[in-house]
């Protein structure tokens, strides 16, 4: 990596990596098809919601089981938002021609996953700089388990079990010739995601990234040398809610709803698992981790299927499988591989370079 | 006010059963300073061995020795086999692989067993006593509160008054230093989780025969609203489990009761919040540890 | 990927000679799994049966069924599995309000024909926004209305209460009881929530609201609740159930053998599909017998394998080589007739399959029409002729 | 956070000890209690600007307690704490801005973090840099902590994680942290404790050298030699009252600071006559009062 | 005399180059044997790996004769061998009092000779006496460090491995912890490996000085004479 243009450095690096790697997926698109890149876009998703709790597990140890609520709030604010502008550009749904349109409604719907999510982010945050370890997750599992209630009694806003629905968002006239619906959406996800995650690079090497590891390693010490802990933690739960925020409206966006159903407790144990499998701390490590959650119960379905099993065999597996696998490996994963994948690629570079990692805990 | 008693009463009978199974997980946290995620599904796997045996014997009691068994089996097997490995002093990694674990029993369940709720029979009439009128607690209800306070006495005898709860809790603070001092720390480890995983077991074996019927899933809601009384009341407080229990059983008949089913588990949610902002260890913590 | 060009003619997506792929979205896994798994089991047992006859048009039905753990986002992806990957010639039975209302602009969008949706929201008989979906159930207003309607004639002067779950099932049944029963025709009503298996603060509240009839929208694991509990309060009033949470054999699994049956004598339900000492009933029981390893025999069986027939009927209308057009086409022409007790409504202008529904009661153990039937339309509910439809050619629907 | 920099006390002047300048720290009649124990008591002392001032005392007499009143760790029940004349921030967090850095008893280092990140997280704050015995303008953070690990002797060190390091490197790092703010007051909380002679012999060069640059030291440490080589000023407490307070010579002198805290040193001769080990051997921390 | 607790060619090393070579050490039953060296030279290693926290990577070391390979760390303080380890470790969340009865556990069952055993300690250590329903982490340092010491005691221990004791307390209270030290070891037979920086003080109550220096003995003398000795003290302790 450091081979490639070594004169640039720091936040511009940082930037033009992003971009890089957003072209990247884009060129990819163009070999997938459209399931695939609709699987692209769900990756790209999830790997918001798990980046940011990685990210935030790794530099402040804060664990949070309600980063599924937190991706529902981004959700719910994409839809709103961009029927907001859907009902303000023409009077009725289903006509969405106008490219103009389009970009503003999906700004808008960003803007207001954003907002919603940094919100609810900033409200758990304020509550979770007090909390430690297991407290903090007492209450973000709490958050989520109330989510289909809060949905519920505020029916009108977020219409209940059933949800909201968000604009179609079809392919820019320009456009129509090159590219599938699927992939379109794929790139807006991928465009999201790059967003995200050259945020958070950006935050963990900012200052701030420095004070919320410092507060993770000694919390007086760190009030003691000027950091201020609270608003600190605070800072990386909004940034982190932020991001999740962000895959949840990618998801709004593709798949044209949002509702409570989708965003349950397993969900959110899910990003856990995919933020674990990876690597916490590290964003190449969430992508991988967010690919492995999408892929591999689609995976685990594949081979069943193709195994002619019973039945009712069958039956039995469908779902149960995938989600032995999933524990099985966070269980495996955790206890032998500590780092998860990126912390194991970490190791092995180490090796390969003859340095032992100093890190002896 | 007749309708306040009533929902008290089932309030109470409700509270009962979740300060009991959140007394399972202080001890696990006070014994091995996990939490443990996976102490409703480990419940659940006790509660079929019930029910396959009381089908096969017809005694419920027999039913409930086995259950009790099997959750300290479970118990030895989990800390033997999986979180004696975990990585110690953060209780991050013990609480994911816990999440793994659910994971893993409850999908070997969901294959072994489908989905389907299995009904289990209460050991005593469930037809509650009137008083005044008003329906109050069922015999069941009142065999559940013995059986929970009971436990709950005799646990925190054990914790405070005896040297072995000494040990179990020198064992989870400082592992190394206990074993320094003689603390045979493996095997109070062990002992902590076969408590623990046990009195899980029989929260949700008393749990079941209200409810749909056994199923892989029974104990999930029961884990998270105990698991919510024990922050409430402090992780390390049986006492706050204990009263924590019965708050959140109050709370929640009430506000269904008042307000409407949809709303309590918000109240829940609040409640939280609330006490977590006002004391951040919960209610019944400890003194603040000194910061330098 | 390029966007295709309009293929010309092609073949339909999901049929080949010998074949015709359909697929549907089912909670194998989940919260819903323990009340609704068995139906794809079912369906699949009866295209089975179909296919060993010879299939229809010469070519066998192969039913794809994903799990979605009813999740309206696992939805979302195996959905578009089905349309993308395994591209089927139609969804069937796609199950559950919140998961199939996640795919429904999908499969709008990709034309994929929409059929029989397995829940009774009334979100599925909208042809002009949604001209490829048909419903399946009876529709939850249609449910309430018809209840509402009984418990005036039939009960007239109890204390009639809902309860309902918290959800648009709740609220569009307890629309339907109001449309019988007018506004304030109802002493009580309360709901209750999935995620909590306690219901004894609403069963209380109504018990002392003096409530006499109870009309349930319910899901069965919470009806067998509902009674079980009332019954440990001493409280017995009259059930009125959805067909939903109103299966006879399912209630009796939940509340056990031995008390199962007391609790449910007089119990009473709505249903349009065949029930008890009937031949399609027996047809299905050896076809489930044969095809589905004997699995429990319950409403889901005779549902599945319904909509099934119902589908089979549908494919032989759609012509020798059938395509997604064809299909609406047949489905859309009125001319199915299925095995309901009331006629099929289907029609240019209405994607609902059954306008009315007939009202059952369990007596000594067995669950059966009672003989009154429902009709009910956007304002009115009338008592109609059951018309049930006799079983020919062993079941399978001729061309 | 802000705001306090621009209502900076005056930058030292070029020559320390000046009795213009008003005291770095004035500690006024504090007490401090926890629960039914009263921690401090009453106690009041000054550290002039550039003055090396060592609090000493037995074990749990309050020493470490002061210092986290002057931190704002603890909120004193009565008295007050100035620092350069004016108020002490009472928070932690302002410390750094205003004037202040500490080292803890214990080690307190960012585990998981580098030599350099360590020491840079003062500065990441925007805080720090701006005032103290340098009294020059803000620069690169990673310069500065750079030129401050260079002063400590621990270039070759910058990138290690500091889990990795031995113990006295550890101990410098924690140095190296407080000092890279560039304090006008350091508070030592026993900087030499687990040392080896020649770290100790370092670690007094080091002090020598910020008092030399005008920063003011305030130092609790039990290595009396120590203490007695560096400090202009001893302050001794016991059971959360000065006993003693004066030039070293003289506070080594007093009486009651040899029975509440100096001791004879056990001797072989004095062992022969011990008897029975509880018999007048019991680790009391009786004041001579 | 004979040798209480025997080291023979230990070797100890954490993942890459050894900590510790090849050790041969003897102690005598009754006698106190400091332990001495720069910072890094291994004592605490050799501590633990003595108490069976670190597994050796050779060698032997034998208690009254009796090999320990393989017995555990709890088993080994059962043997009668207890360490007082580095940097203060009480259980934090324990009160003292709770503190000095889990050290008294194994020795004394009963609970009345438990509170005779705690008892003494109090009389012992005086400041913990005033402390003794307070939680660990509320003791100022060197509280903590008495703490650690008196719960060793309280089990009686044939031998006390004491690493740093000195560190955070104040000269009088080091002076009479040695004195107590010094007086156990006389009056019941102690013997104690105490490791320390406070060359001075370690050398006024120790028989026996052990210099290590990267892991070997580089020195063994009587401590008077290592004390007096200029160039002894000189060429391996630095002053
Ligand atoms: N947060 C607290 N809660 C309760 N007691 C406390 C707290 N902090 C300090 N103390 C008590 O106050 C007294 C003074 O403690 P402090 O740490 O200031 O002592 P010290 O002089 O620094 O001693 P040492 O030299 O041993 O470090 C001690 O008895 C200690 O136990
Ligand atoms: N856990 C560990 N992992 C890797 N190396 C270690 C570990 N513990 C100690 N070391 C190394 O082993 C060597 C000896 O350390 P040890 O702590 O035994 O020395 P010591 O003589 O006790 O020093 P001190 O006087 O500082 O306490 C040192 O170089 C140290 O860096
Ligand atoms: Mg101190
Ligand atoms: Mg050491």
């Amino acid at each position: 990596m450091n081979r490639v243009l070594p004169q640039v450095t720091g936040t511009p690096r940082i930037l033009l990596g992003g971009l890089a790697l957003a072209f990247l997926g884009i060129a990819v698109t163009f070999v997938l098809d459209p399931y695939r890149n609709y699987q692209l876009a769900i990756v790209a998703a999830y790997f918001c919601a798990t980046a940011g709790l990685s990210v935030l597990v790794g530099l402040t140890g804060q664990l949070s089981l309600g980063h599924a609520a937190l991706m529902a709030a981004g959700g719910y604010g994409y839809a709103l938002a961009a029927s907001l502008v859907d009902g303000m550009a023409d009077g009725g749904p289903g006509t969405s021609g106008d490219e103009g349109t389009s970009v503003v409604r999906v700004l808008a719907g960003l803007a207001g996953a954003v907002v919603v999510s940094g919100v609810l982010g900033l409200l758990l945050g304020l509550a979770g700089a007090r909390l430690r370890g297991p407290y903090l997750a007492g209450l973000t599992l709490a958050l989520v388990i109330a989510l289909p209630a809060v949905t519920a009694v505020l029916r009108g806003v977020l219409g209940g079990d059933q949800g909201l629905r968000a604009p179609y968002e079809d392919v820019p006239p320009a456009l129509e010739r090159l590219v599938a619906l699927e992939q379109w959406h794929a790139w807006i996800a991928i465009l999201a995601a790059s967003v995200a995650a050259t945020g958070l690079v950006l935050l963990r090497r900012s200052r701030a990234g420095l004070q919320m590891r410092a507060v993770h390693g000694d919390e007086t010490a760190a009030r003691l040398s000027g950091v201020p802990a609270g608003r600190v933690k605070v800072v990386a739960f909004v940034a982190s809610a932020v991001s999740a925020g962000l895959g949840g409206a990618v998801l709004c966006l593709v798949t044209q709803s949002v509702s409570p159903g989708a965003y349950s407790l397993a969900f959110s144990l899910l990003l856990v698992v995919a933020a674990v499998v990876g690597g916490l701390g590290s964003l190449g490590g969430a992508a991988v981790g967010s690919a492995v959650v999408v892929l591999l119960p689609w995976l685990i379905e594949s081979v069943t299927t193709a195994l002619d099993l019973p039945a009712d065999l069958q039956q039995r597996l469908s779902g149960n499988l995938a989600v032995l696998v999933f524990g099985a490996l966070l269980v495996v994963v955790t206890l032998a591989w500590p780092g998860g994948a990126a912390g194991a690629l970490a190791a092995r570079r180490a090796a390969r370079s003859q340095q032992p990692p100093l890190t002896e805990r | 006010m007749d309708r306040l008693v009533f929902l008290l009463a089932t309030g109470v009978a409700r509270g009962a059963v979740f300060a009991l199974f959140a007394l399972s997980l202080v001890i696990v946290w006070r014994a091995a300073r996990v939490v443990n995620f996976a102490q409703g599904a480990m419940a659940v796997v006790a509660v079929f061995v019930a029910f396959g045996v009381t089908a096969a014997t017809g005694s419920y009691w027999l039913g409930l020795g086995s259950a009790l068994l099997t959750g300290a089996v479970l118990g030895v097997v989990v800390e033997r086999g999986v979180m004696n490995h975990v990585p110690a002093g953060n209780p991050l990694p013990g609480m994911i692989v816990a999440i793994g674990l659910v994971m893993v029993l409850q999908s070997g369940l969901g294959m072994l067993f489908g989905p389907q709720h299995r009904p289990m029979a209460a050991p005593f009439d469930e037809r509650p006593f009137q008083v005044g009128g008003v329906p109050v607690l069922s015999p069941y209800d009142v065999f559940v509160l013995v059986v929970a306070v009971v436990v709950m006495g005799v646990l925190a005898l054990l914790f405070t008054r005896t040297s072995l709860g000494l040990q179990l809790r020198a064992s989870a603070f400082a592992p190394e230093v206990s074993r320094l001092l003689g603390v045979r720390v493996p095997r109070m480890l062990t002992i902590g989780w076969v408590l623990s995983s046990a009195v899980a077991a029989l929260a949700a074996l008393l749990l079941v025969p209200t409810e749909l019927g056994l199923n892989a899933h029974s104990a999930d809601m029961l884990f998270v609203h105990a698991f919510t009384v024990a922050v409430v009341g402090g992780l390390d407080s049986p006492v706050g489990a204990l009263l924590g229990g019965l708050v959140v059983g109050v709370l929640m008949t009430l506000v269904t009761g008042y307000l409407g089913a949809t709303v309590a588990p918000v109240a829940v949610l609040v409640l939280l919040a609330t006490v977590l902002l006002v004391r951040p260890a919960g209610i019944f913590a400890a003194i603040e540890a000194r910061q330098a | 990927s390029v966007p295709e060009p309009e293929a010309e003619a092609a073949a339909a997506p999901g049929v080949t000679d010998t074949t015709v792929t359909v697929g549907t979205h089912q909670p194998l896994t989940g919260p819903a799994a323990a009340g609704y798994s068995s139906i794809s089991a079912a369906t699949k047992a009866y295209f089975d049966y179909v296919n060993d006859k010879g299939g229809i048009n010469g070519r066998t039905i192969e039913y794809v069924v994903k799990d979605d753990g009813y999740n309206p986002a696992t939805t979302q992806t195996v959905v578009r599995e089905l349309v993308q990957e395994d591209e089927v010639f139609a969804v069937l039975n796609g199950l559950g309000t919140p998961t199939h209302s996640s795919v429904l602009d999908f499969l709008h969008q990709n034309e994929v024909p929409d059929l029989f949706v397995a829940s009774g929201s009334t979100g599925w008989n909208e042809p002009e926004t949604y001209p490829n979906t048909f419903a399946f159930n009876a529709d939850y207003v249609t449910e309430g209305a018809a209840l509402g309607q009984y418990a005036a004639d039939e009960l007239t002067g109890k204390a009639a209460c809902v309860l309902g779950q918290d959800d648009d099932f709740g609220t569009e049944f307890l629309e339907g009881v109001e449309l019988a029963l007018g506004a304030d025709g109802l002493t009580d009503v309360q709901t209750y929530s999935v995620s909590n298996q306690d219901v004894t603060a609403q069963i209380g509240a109504m018990k002392a609201a003096g409530c006499e009839v109870v009309m349930l929208a319910t899901v069965n694991g919470f009806t067998a609740l509902a009674i079980g509990t009332a019954a440990q309060l001493g409280w017995f009033p009259r059930w009125l159930s959805s067909s939903s949470g109103g299966d006879y054999p399912t209630l009796v699994g939940f509340l056990g053998e031995e008390n199962g049956p007391k609790l449910l004598q007089g119990f009473v339900s709505t249903n349009y599909l065949p029930m008890a000492d009937d031949e399609w009933v027996e047809l299905f029981r050896q076809i489930n017998d044969d095809h589905n390893g004997g699995a429990p025999f319950d409403g889901n069986t005779i549902y599945g394998m319904s909509v099934g027939y119902l589908f089979a009927e549908a494919l032989a209308m759609a012509g020798e080589d059938p395509t997604r057009e064809s299909l609406v086409e047949a489905i859309e022409s009125g001319k199915l007739v299925g095995n309901g007790v009331v006629p099929l409504a289907f029609g240019p202008d209405d994607h609902a399959a059954f306008r009315g529904v007939g009202i059952t009661m369990v007596n000594e153990g067995v669950q059966d029409f009672v003989g009154t039937t429902y009709s009910v339309d956007a304002e009115t509910v009338e008592a109609v002729e059951p018309q049930p439809v006799p079983l020919e050619n062993e079941g399978v629907p001729a061309p | 956070m802000m705001t306090t920099r621009s209502s900076a006390p005056p930058v030292p002047g070029p020559t320390p000890g000046t009795p213009t300048r008003p005291p770095c720290l004035e500690v006024d009649r504090l007490t401090v209690a926890f629960g039914g124990l009263t921690a401090l008591d009453d106690v009041s002392f000054t550290v002039g600007a550039g003055e090396t001032v060592a609090l000493i005392g037995p074990n749990g007499a309050g020493k470490t307690t002061v210092f986290n009143a002057v931190c704002g760790l603890v909120r004193p029940r009565g008295g007050s704490i100035r620092l350069g004349g004016r108020p002490a921030p009472g928070s932690p967090t302002r410390l750094v801005a205003a004037g202040v850095a500490r080292t803890l008893q214990g080690l307190g280092l960012f585990s998981g973090m580098t030599v350099l990140e360590n020491v840079m997280v003062p500065l990441a704050t925007g805080a720090a840099g701006t005032r103290g015995t340098h009294g020059d303008t803000p620069e690169d953070p990673e310069a500065a902590a750079r030129a401050t690990l260079d002063r400590l002797g621990l270039t070759s060190l910058v990138h290690r994680p500091v889990d990795a390091l031995s113990y006295p490197d550890r101990k410098q790092v924690a140095l190296a942290r407080a000092l890279v703010t560039r304090p006008s007051l350091l508070l030592l909380d026993e900087p030499a404790g687990g040392l080896g002679h020649d770290d100790i012999d370092r670690l007094a060069q080091t002090v020598r050298d910020v008092a030399a640059d005008g920063c003011s030291v305030l130092l609790v440490e039990h290595h009396v030699d120590f203490v007695m080589g560096l400090a202009d000023r001893v302050v001794v407490l016991d059971f959360g009252r000065v006993i003693a307070c004066g030039p070293p010579d003289e506070v080594r002198a007093d009486p009651a600071v040899e029975t509440a805290y100096l001791g004879v040193s056990a001797s072989r001769e004095g062992r022969d006559g011990l008897g029975p080990a509880v018999d007048g051997q019991s680790i009391s921390a009786e004041a001579a009062s | 005399m004979t040798a209480l607790l025997t080291i023979e060619s230990l070797a100890v090393g954490y993942g890459g180059a050894p900590v510790i070579a090849s050790l041969d050490l003897a102690v005598e039953e009754g006698t106190v044997v400091a332990l001495l060296g720069a910072n890094g030279a291994g004592k605490t290693t050799l501590l633990r790996t003595v108490s069976g926290l670190i597994t050796p990577r050779g060698g032997r070391i034998l208690l009254d004769g009796d090999d320990l390979a393989g017995v555990a760390v709890e088993d080994r303080a059962r043997c009668g061998l207890a360490q007082v380890p580095e940097g203060r470790s009480v259980v934090a969340e324990l009160t003292v009092e709770e503190n000095l009865q889990l050290g008294a556990l194994w020795r004394h069952r009963r609970r009345a000779e438990r509170r005779v055993a705690v008892d003494e300690m109090y009389e012992l250590f005086e400041p913990l006496a005033r402390r003794r329903s307070s939680a660990g982490h509320q003791l100022s340092g060197g509280e903590r460090q008495m703490l650690a010491l008196a719960r060793a005691l309280v089990a009686e221990p044939r031998v006390l491995l004491l690493d740093e004791p000195s560190l955070g307390l104040a000269p009088r209270v080091v002076a009479q912890l040695l004195a107590v030290i010094r007086g156990t070891v006389d009056r019941t037979g102690l013997t104690v490996l105490l490791a320390e920086q406070n060359v001075t003080s370690a050398l006024s109550v120790a028989d026996r000085g052990v210099v290590l220096g990267l892991g070997e003995v580089v020195a063994d003398a009587p401590a008077a004479e290592l004390a007096a000795d200029p160039a002894l003290r000189h060429a391996y302790l630095g002053f």
